[in-house]
């Protein structure tokens, strides 16, 4: 398909040859630059502090946090939710793109597959951490034990553990498999034997055949197939763990589809937060043009509007119910103590968005970026304010709490960024980000729907 | 496996570098990774933390010894607790208990039901002794000066003085001690004046009423009206007066005819929050009120009505009044309460402080015998007790602890607990109990027997023969052995009630008059004069109406903090008298205005590491002519903050119906009226699920608010049953106490003089337990009986049941909370209940239903293959509650008292409408107003 | 002709020049032959004579059997082998089975379509005579190479006359 | 170019993951018989004591009765060790002076007790009852096997909850006549299943309750 009136998805004058080599020379002929080790460097020791903090947690237990009863579930929780939530662009731009044919999306799915399983990794560490008892997390799993017991299939957090894992899973094989063809063209371009080698190992031995390909392709295709209900499945899951339980705030049938479209707005915006710098870093403009970031715009301003009509319908719904636990929840959200992280949310994911009706807008990098990372915040307290506010004051009075995080809360989330931000300057350095076949692909299909 | 994580927890605990760490974490104000080598040691134990986490699964189970008896005690059956009857003191009264004890260790105590002040009841204090047995601060040698001595040592010196005494008759002996009923101590006493007649013998007693208050048959009584009088609130006849109360407003036992409560004070107190109708008032106006009452002139309109249903039903009403109301006004009460007394006033002896005092400044005392108490702390300020004792050349001192007293004495003579000594002690009546030691002295202490035998050089004897011989004398004939072995086993003394008894400490007259902001003094309700400072069980007990734990406060009312712009936790100065006392401030709805309360017995300086500088010293303001406050009272604002550790933030019910209420009269025409309010709970056949039949026995539990005095007692009962640990004041700051039982105060109507509602709530053991559905490794689960069991063993700590417990029962082990200062003293281990689990970090509890009672029960029954029966089975929480307000049993047998109970039109269900199926429930309020106060 | 021969491989540049050559491969009756291409060439298998692929069939059956497991595991566990009452829900609470069912179905199926794929391609295979062409290094980067096998019938003297014929850049003997 | 791997790579590599995937799922079966093993429990470990007590000896040589030592094992949950005098009513008589009884003796001179090495080792959240289970008709050696054929005393059973709960699912398939409980030799008989449905129809053995999480979980 084509859209003469846009920008291009390419800018012109590559031939396969020509972007083989663009890609791949920013792993290969790249020298290593002062940013990246300077990066790499800052994210690592970001990586330490949280080491740090999960020994300390693990010595003396989640006390250290500031979780008490009636709130119970603090930070881990919402860091949790909202990086499982970020993971859920890579799959959604890699899977449900490519099933829809969006073409555009070849020169960022490796980019974004990669941040999905980043995110994830990140998002695995909290439920594990959370716990008061960590080392028994395998209780969670079924295995024939010598106790007789077996986990409780009712509960969210058990689908949890299946979801977050299945999805981790499949996204981990869905970006291998895409890769081992650009491992096969690593293989071949890289000069050091010992590049070639690992390059080697990983590429299985690759060598393009016809059928393979053939076969290759079919894989792919029904991986993303089987991507796509999942992607909407897994958040849909974590939504059931607020919203099977009965605390007013929590327990709404609307949350699987507000989930999941919030997830896909926060992880758009974590796809602009990450490409804009990394575009101008590498001199990627011309794969990762301005087209990418509108569609990536677009799509932000869509969910955005769903969120937005998520939160007035649960509104809506406390009012119209005429509960009067689920009235005063809402109530207290909007002018109780948490007042403040309510009318943020509103300002960061309702508000901001309205800004990308407009093209100046959502093509100007910089303006972009600015929004993305706003809209990175508000979804943070978004969770942050379903979490907490629903639980300090429930139904009865006499046990109502306040909840404030301490300074082991803010160190686990700052932490995690240092993880995500490694293994991201990693990836960078070590792989493609950009599928070279696809992209190869792609300027062919182009000039020859230009020589038509 | 806990037992791993506890082992790995231990090899870290024995690096000295985490153990000074983990003092400095609590309380957890220290800041956690300050300096640098505590940085660096953490670093190594993170890297070990992570090392341990991974062994923990691969550990096999260590090895354990098994430690039989070389003689086995004959009545002793190896795992089956013994139980003793003895006694404890409030204000020198006995309160008769049964201690539970497990291989000679006391693990637990319960009232005696055979005794008249107990009544099988028992109140916090007498739950909270056990811990102070234990307590590993209390003083445990003989000292003299800074010297460690010996008790022969002393008995040496006492032989000396006693040469003196008998060349001089005793001239300069005196003996100071507490208020005190044991006859045989008196007799002791007695006799060593005889000896020496020169020799004096005074009595300080904090809290001693100005003259003996007559017990009345409150049971007996249609009309009440308490005037600054918490009968009851803590007091030697507590457990009584609650029962006999309770028992005139239950409209399930039959009793169609309440009786009705009229309370006027200046704060408010449990007697207060149980009023058909509470005026708050200051002293002044109280005392105004009281003179009017006894004079029938100038009666405020509102108290009209009273006086003349008082009036209506002479004879069978009551006018109590308490301590700071004149002496005519309370001679007018007695005349009036005549027909309901049922214990005589006891008759007042022994010489008064004021004299000691004065004997003191005017050099006439030598030798100087402080028998327990803590009279440099919490005598009157104005006699300067402290600096003056210096005065007196040889000072002895009997005490539990090494307390303020004991800083100022040269000998210092550790003092056993009354539950390791034989020893002897009157009821409020007169009914006399033999105490018996359930244990040996842990820390070497002597009796205060065994101290007055040596003063009368009669050294050798032991507190046994001492105690038993006065009996003797009491009781010669041969039967003696009988009649000993029975008052043991029964805990009382056969026709002993109505006996001769002992004086009491005489207080000046409070001089109600003058003008400007009232100063009220009141005992702590956790920790009364101060004795109970350094028990962390009552430190942590939410106090009423307050819920604030581990502090005293300024209470003012809502009002007078409007006009003088203070709010919670600030910091005031109280100017009283030319003295000054800092204290952080909390407005108190139903206070009267203009009229400061500040509870007594805290702001401890040698109490030990629990009561040390908790909460300000009241008593730097009370005077020997006021105990009970005065006016002339300045407050100035000091900008300083003070934060509060309370347990209830909100006391509004905001606008639910948690607690419902409603008057005898509307029960008595719609009976459904009262208590089915609110939307109702879900019809059982409402469901798609098969419902699950629950077969054998279905236990359950109702909770009488009408009967409920909010005293606390279930909570601190069920912390001794269930080894609930102690957090610490920044835990419960943090919302993190472990009670599994809890006392909701809610304030309804105006804040100047609000309605009081408690409501005590427990686990509700839903039927449809929201909890339940949500642990991913079903370590909560229902039993076949309908318990909602917790498995703590198989806990992973999500904390998801208690964000879906709508009530919030639930409690979790946020820190090795076993391992806290409050809980880490070796000795504490003796006190553990062994039927129940120590709980380890990172795991949920809750409220259990006593299940080690019910499961020692129906293996007893099983064991005889019979029935339980009704009533068999009591939890902690309802054994002790003096009002007898919480029932449980079998709710599938429809004679069972609780089945009775929520057959009862008053019965709901707490949330029912989210279809929990509470097993827990409970019986609505009932109040009994007048209809002529209606119409004014 | 020497014996350890694999195969004869033309290099081309063009996707068009490849499906030609294969084409005229086909139709001169040589079958053991491969394409081999740095992105996939739309038909090329198919003219290879390899129409259609069995990997859907494999995801089918990964996805029942997931499917089955996780329900049958959850079936036994709660209703069969400790049944709990669990605040009061039915021992056999299907509803709350199926999102876990779902997962795992997803999961095997994700699983057998890999791993089917990379089993069918005979991967990994390190080593293939094709990567004795110092050439083949492109065949992941720009050009395509169509190559006959040495143990197709057809093969003989005429294959390089046969492959120079569909002139592509270069032809190379294939060391097996 | 040249080969980058060499002929036998590919073997190699399907060895690898072959290997990979056959070392996974040895390392499952390791710990999955661990937990069961004897190592693990401590089954049929003989424990070294202060005094090389034999059962044998006393039980089967000598007949002394189980509850002669364990004397509280009908009334309480603890069955009793029995306390040095015990041992001394026969041997202030018999091997008044044999040395491996010397710890005996010291014991009963200095009072100080004899510590033993708990065979039976319960984890501390678990509490069991003799006595119920004595007076339901669960053998002694039920648990504890053939303790009269045991010179020193091992741990007959592995303890671990599945195997309390085998009983507890089942009670008819172990329960015998109460006046076997004590009789060591007593073997269940074929139709044990219908003896056990009478003797719990007798005794009032029901089902329920017994797996629930409270009766051995507080």
């Amino acid at each position: 398909m084509n859209v003469p009136d846009e920008t291009p998805v390419v800018a012109p004058g590559y031939d396969s040859g020509s972007v083989t080599r663009k890609i791949t020379d920013v792993v290969l002929a790249r020298p290593l630059g002062r940013g990246w080790l300077a990066g790499f460097a800052f994210a690592f020791a970001l990586l330490m502090l949280l080491n740090f903090a999960i020994g300390w947690l693990l010595i003396r237990g989640v006390g250290i946090w500031g979780i008490n009863i009636p709130v119970a579930w603090g930070f881990a929780i919402v860091n949790f939710v909202w990086w499982i939530g970020i993971g859920h662009a890579g799959t959604f731009i890699s899977a449900i793109l490519l099933l829809l044919h969006q073409d555009w999306r070849t020169s960022i799915n490796r980019f974004a597959e990669a941040m999905t399983l980043f995110a994830v990794a990140c998002a695995g560490l909290f439920p594990l951490l959370h716990l008061g008892r960590p080392w028994v997390f395998y209780w969670l799993l079924p295995y024939p034990d010598t106790m007789g017991l077996w986990p409780q299939w009712r509960s969210p957090l058990v689908w949890d553990v299946f979801a977050v894992s299945t999805y981790a899973t499949v996204s981990l094989m869905f970006w291998y498999v895409g890769l081992i063809p650009d491992l096969a063209t690593m293989r071949d371009r890289s000069a050091p034997r010992p590049l070639q080698f690992i390059y080697g190992v990983m590429a299985l031995g690759w060598r393009g055949s016809a059928r393979h390909w053939k076969r290759f392709k079919m894989a792919y295709l029904l991986l993303a197939g089987l991507a796509t209900p999942l992607v909407l499945s897994v958040h849909s899951v974590v939504s059931l763990d607020f919203a099977v339980a009965i605390v007013p705030g929590w327990h709404s049938t609307i949350f699987p589809p507000y989930f999941v479209a919030g997830a896909i707005f926060s992880g758009f915006a974590m796809v602009l937060t990450l490409l804009i710098p990394v575009r101008k870093a590498y001199g990627l403009q011309d794969f990762i043009t301005i087209r990418h970031l509108e569609n990536c715009a677009k799509i932000m301003l869509a969910t955005g509007l769903m969120v937005a009509h998520g939160y007035i319908t649960e509104m809506f719904m406390s009012w119209y119910s005429d509960d009067k636990f689920d009235i005063y929840m809402t109530l207290n959200r909007m002018f109780g103590p948490y007042a403040p992280a309510w009318w943020l949310l509103m300002f960061c994911n309702v508000l901001v968005p309205q800004a990308l009706w407009f093209k100046s807008i959502r093509t100007n990098p910089a303006i972009l970026f600015v929004l993305a990372l706003l809209v990175n915040v508000g979804m943070w307290t978004e969770r942050y304010v379903i979490v907490v506010t629903s639980l300090h004051r429930d139904f009865l009075p006499s046990a109502w709490g306040i909840y404030h995080p301490t300074r082991w809360d803010w160190m686990t989330l700052i932490g995690s960024f240092g993880l995500f931000l490694s293994l991201l300057f990693l990836f960078l350095r070590l792989l493609p980000a950009i599928s070279i076949t696809e992209m190869g692909k792609l300027v062919l299909d182009k000039k020859e729907s230009r020589q038509q | 496996m806990n037992m791993n994580t506890w082992r790995s927890t231990d090899e870290l605990e024995d690096r000295p570098a985490f153990r000074d760490w983990l003092q400095r974490e609590f309380p957890p104000l220290a800041s956690e990774w300050t300096n640098e080598a505590s940085r660096r040691s953490f670093l190594k134990i993170m890297g070990a933390s992570f090392a341990l986490a991974g062994l923990n699964a691969c550990t096999r189970q260590a090895l354990e010894k098994v430690v039989p008896y070389v003689r086995q005690p004959e009545d002793l059956v190896p795992g089956q607790p013994l139980y003793f009857a003895s006694a404890l003191n409030l204000e020198g009264y006995a309160r008769g208990i049964l201690v539970e004890s497990h291989e000679g260790r006391p693990t637990k105590i319960e009232g005696n039901p055979e005794h008249p002040a107990s009544l099988g009841a028992s109140d916090v204090f007498m739950q909270a002794e056990i811990l102070a047995l234990y307590d590993p601060e209390r003083s445990k040698s003989v000292m003299n000066g800074l010297e460690v001595s010996t008790w022969d040592e002393f008995l040496a010196l006492v032989v000396q003085e006693r040469e003196k005494w008998k060349s001089n008759g005793g001239i300069g002996l005196r003996l100071l001690t507490g208020h005190i009923t044991s006859p045989t101590l008196l007799s002791q006493i007695e006799v060593l004046l005889q000896e020496f007649p020169n020799a004096k013998w005074h009595v300080h007693e904090p809290l001693a009423t100005k003259a003996p208050q007559p017990i009345y048959d409150v049971g007996k009584a249609e009309v009440i009206l308490a005037v600054e009088n918490d009968f009851l609130g803590p007091g030697p006849a507590q457990l009584k007066y609650a029962r006999d109360f309770a028992s005139r407003r239950r409209a399930d036992s039959g009793a169609t005819k309440f009786n009705r409560l009229y309370v006027a004070e200046s704060t408010p107190s449990m007697t207060g929050a149980r009023a058909d109708y509470r005026y708050a008032l200051g002293p002044r106006a109280l005392q105004e009120f009281g003179t009017a009452l006894a004079t029938e002139a100038s009666l405020p309109s509102w108290g009209v009505p009273i006086l003349a249903d008082l009036t209506r039903n002479k004879g069978r009403s009551l006018i109590l009044l308490g301590d700071s109301l004149s002496e005519e006004v309370r001679q007018f009460a007695r005349n009036w309460n005549r027909p309901l007394q049922i214990a005589q006033p006891l008759p007042s002896n022994g010489d008064s402080l004021s004299e000691f005092m004065q004997h003191v400044e005017a050099g006439k005392i030598e030798t100087l015998v402080i028998l327990g108490g803590n009279p440099a702390y919490d005598t009157p300020v104005d006699f300067k007790f402290a600096e003056k004792l210096a005065l007196v050349p040889l000072r002895i001192r009997l005490g539990l602890y090494e307390d303020e007293t004991s800083a100022l004495c040269q000998w210092r003579l550790p003092e056993a607990h009354p539950l390791e000594t034989w020893s002897d002690a009157r009821a409020f009546d007169g009914t006399a109990t033999i105490m018996q030691p359930l244990i040996e002295p842990l820390y070497g202490g002597k009796s205060a027997h065994e101290l007055m035998a040596a003063l009368a050089g009669n050294a050798v004897v032991s507190g046994y023969e001492i105690v038993r011989q006065y009996w003797h004398a009491q009781h010669a004939g041969d039967d003696f052995e009988k009649y000993w072995r029975k008052s043991l086993h029964d805990g009382v003394v056969a026709g002993s009630a109505g006996g001769k008894s002992s004086p009491f400490a005489p207080s000046v007259r409070a001089a109600a008059s003058g003008s400007g902001l009232e100063l009220v003094f009141r005992p702590s309700p956790s920790i009364r004069d101060g004795r109970f400072a350094n028990n962390a069980w009552l430190q942590e007990l939410p106090q009423p109406f307050t819920k604030i734990t581990w502090d005293n406060s300024a209470l003012i009312s809502p009002a007078t903090a409007k006009r003088l712009h203070l709010s919670n936790e600030d910091v005031v100065d109280l100017k009283y008298r030319g003295r000054l006392v800092r204290a952080p401030v909390w407005i108190l709805p139903g206070q009267a205005d203009d009229c400061v309360t500040v509870h007594l017995g805290y702001g401890r300086t040698h109490a030990g590491r629990v009561g040390n500088g908790v909460g300000f010293d009241a008593y730097a303001l009370r005077t020997s002519d006021a105990p009970w406050g005065g006016s002339g009272l300045e407050i100035v604002k000091t900008g300083l903050r003070h934060p509060f550790a309370t347990t209830q933030h909100h006391q509004s019910m905001e606008g639910r119906d948690q607690v419902r209420v409603g008057t005898l009269a509307e029960f008595q025409q719609h009976p459904a009226a009262v208590a089915q309010v609110g939307e109702p709970a879900p019809g059982g056949d409402e469901t798609l699920y098969v419902p699950i039949a629950y077969k054998g026995h279905a236990w359950g539990m109702a909770i009488d608010l009408g009967a409920c005095i909010g005293c606390n007692v279930c909570t601190i009962a069920c912390q001794a049953e269930n080894n609930i640990p102690v957090v610490g004041k920044e835990e419960v700051a943090r919302g993190r106490e472990m009670h599994w039982i809890r006392v909701d105060n809610y304030f309804e109507g105006a804040p100047e003089n609000p309605r009081i509602h408690f409501q005590p709530v427990p686990c509700m053991h839903c039927e449809n337990a929201p909890c339940e559905l949500v642990c991913p490794v079903g370590a909560t689960a229902h039993s076949s009986e309908g318990l909602n069991q917790m498995v703590y063993n198989r806990c992973v700590g999500t904390r998801y049941c208690s964000n879906n417990c709508p009530y919030k029962v639930r409690r979790f082990n946020f820190l090795e909370y076993d391992r806290n200062p409050f809980e880490s003293a070796p000795v504490l281990k003796l006190l553990r209940n062994p039927d129940v689990t120590v709980r380890t970090r990172g795991v949920m509890e809750k409220c259990t239903y006593c299940v080690q009672r019910i499961n020692r029960v129906r293996i007893e029954a099983e064991k005889q293959n019979r029935p339980i029966r009704d009533g068999e089975i009591i939890p902690a929480c309802a054994q002790a509650c003096p009002a007898e307000a919480i029932v449980f049993g079998d709710i599938n047998d429809p004679q069972s008292r609780v089945a009775k109970f929520k057959a009862s039109p008053l019965n709901y269900g707490l949330l029912a409408e989210l279809n929990t199926r509470p097993r827990t429930t409970y019986l609505a309020k009932l109040l009994n107003p007048n209809p002529e106060a209606e119409k004014t | 002709m020497n014996q350890n021969l694999y195969g004869m491989m033309a290099e081309f540049e063009q996707t068009e020049e490849l499906l030609n050559a294969a084409r005229a491969a086909f139709k001169a009756g040589y079958r053991k032959m491969d394409a081999y291409s740095p992105f996939p060439v739309e038909g090329v298998a198919e003219v290879l004579g390899f129409e259609h692929t069995r990997v859907p069939l494999v995801v089918l059956i990964g996805g029942i059997t997931g499917a089955a497991m996780a329900y049958g595991m959850q079936y036994y566990s709660a209703v069969w082998d400790y049944p709990l009452n669990i605040g009061g829900r039915p021992l056999h609470s299907w509803p709350s089975f199926i999102p876990i069912t779902f997962e795992l179905m997803v999961l095997f199926a994700a699983v057998a379509a890999v791993f089917g794929m990379l089993l069918m391609n005979g991967l990994p295979k390190p080593y293939h005579p094709v990567f004795n062409v110092p050439a083949f290094k492109l065949a992941s980067q720009t050009r395509f190479f169509l190559c006959l096998q040495a143990t197709d019938p057809q093969f003989g003297e005429g294959t390089k006359h046969f492959l120079t014929s569909l002139n592509p850049i270069a032809i190379h003997e294939v060391e097996s | 170019m040249p080969q980058l791997f060499k002929r036998r790579a590919n073997a190699i590599a399907n060895a690898a993951i072959m290997g990979g995937v056959l070392i996974f799922l040895g390392a499952c079966g390791v710990v999955y018989a661990l937990g069961r093993s004897d190592y693990w429990t401590r089954k049929e470990e003989p424990l070294a004591q202060p005094v090389p007590f034999s059962h044998e000896h006393h039980v089967a040589g000598l007949g002394i009765d189980c509850r002669y030592c364990h004397t509280s094992v009908e009334k309480s949950s603890f069955a009793g060790m029995p306390p040095t005098d015990t041992c001394m009513t026969c041997h202030s008589q018999v091997w008044k002076d044999a040395p491996v009884l010397q710890p005996v003796r010291d014991s009963m001179q200095n009072g100080r007790p004899l510590r033993w090495t708990r065979v039976y080792d319960l984890p501390d959240y678990v509490y069991f009852d003799h006595s119920i289970h004595v007076n339901k008709g669960i053998g002694c050696a039920s648990c504890h096997g053939r303790v009269d054929q045991m010179p020193m005393t091992w741990q007959e059973q592995p303890l671990y909850m599945r195997w309390c709960l085998d009983c507890h699912w089942q009670p008819e398939m172990h329960l015998r006549p109460l006046e076997e409980v004590f009789n060591l030799s007593y073997a269940s008989p074929k139709n044990q299943f219908l003896l056990g449905t009478t003797l719990a129809e007798q005794n009032h053995v029901s089902h329920d309750g017994l797996t629930d999480c409270y009766t051995c979980h507080r």
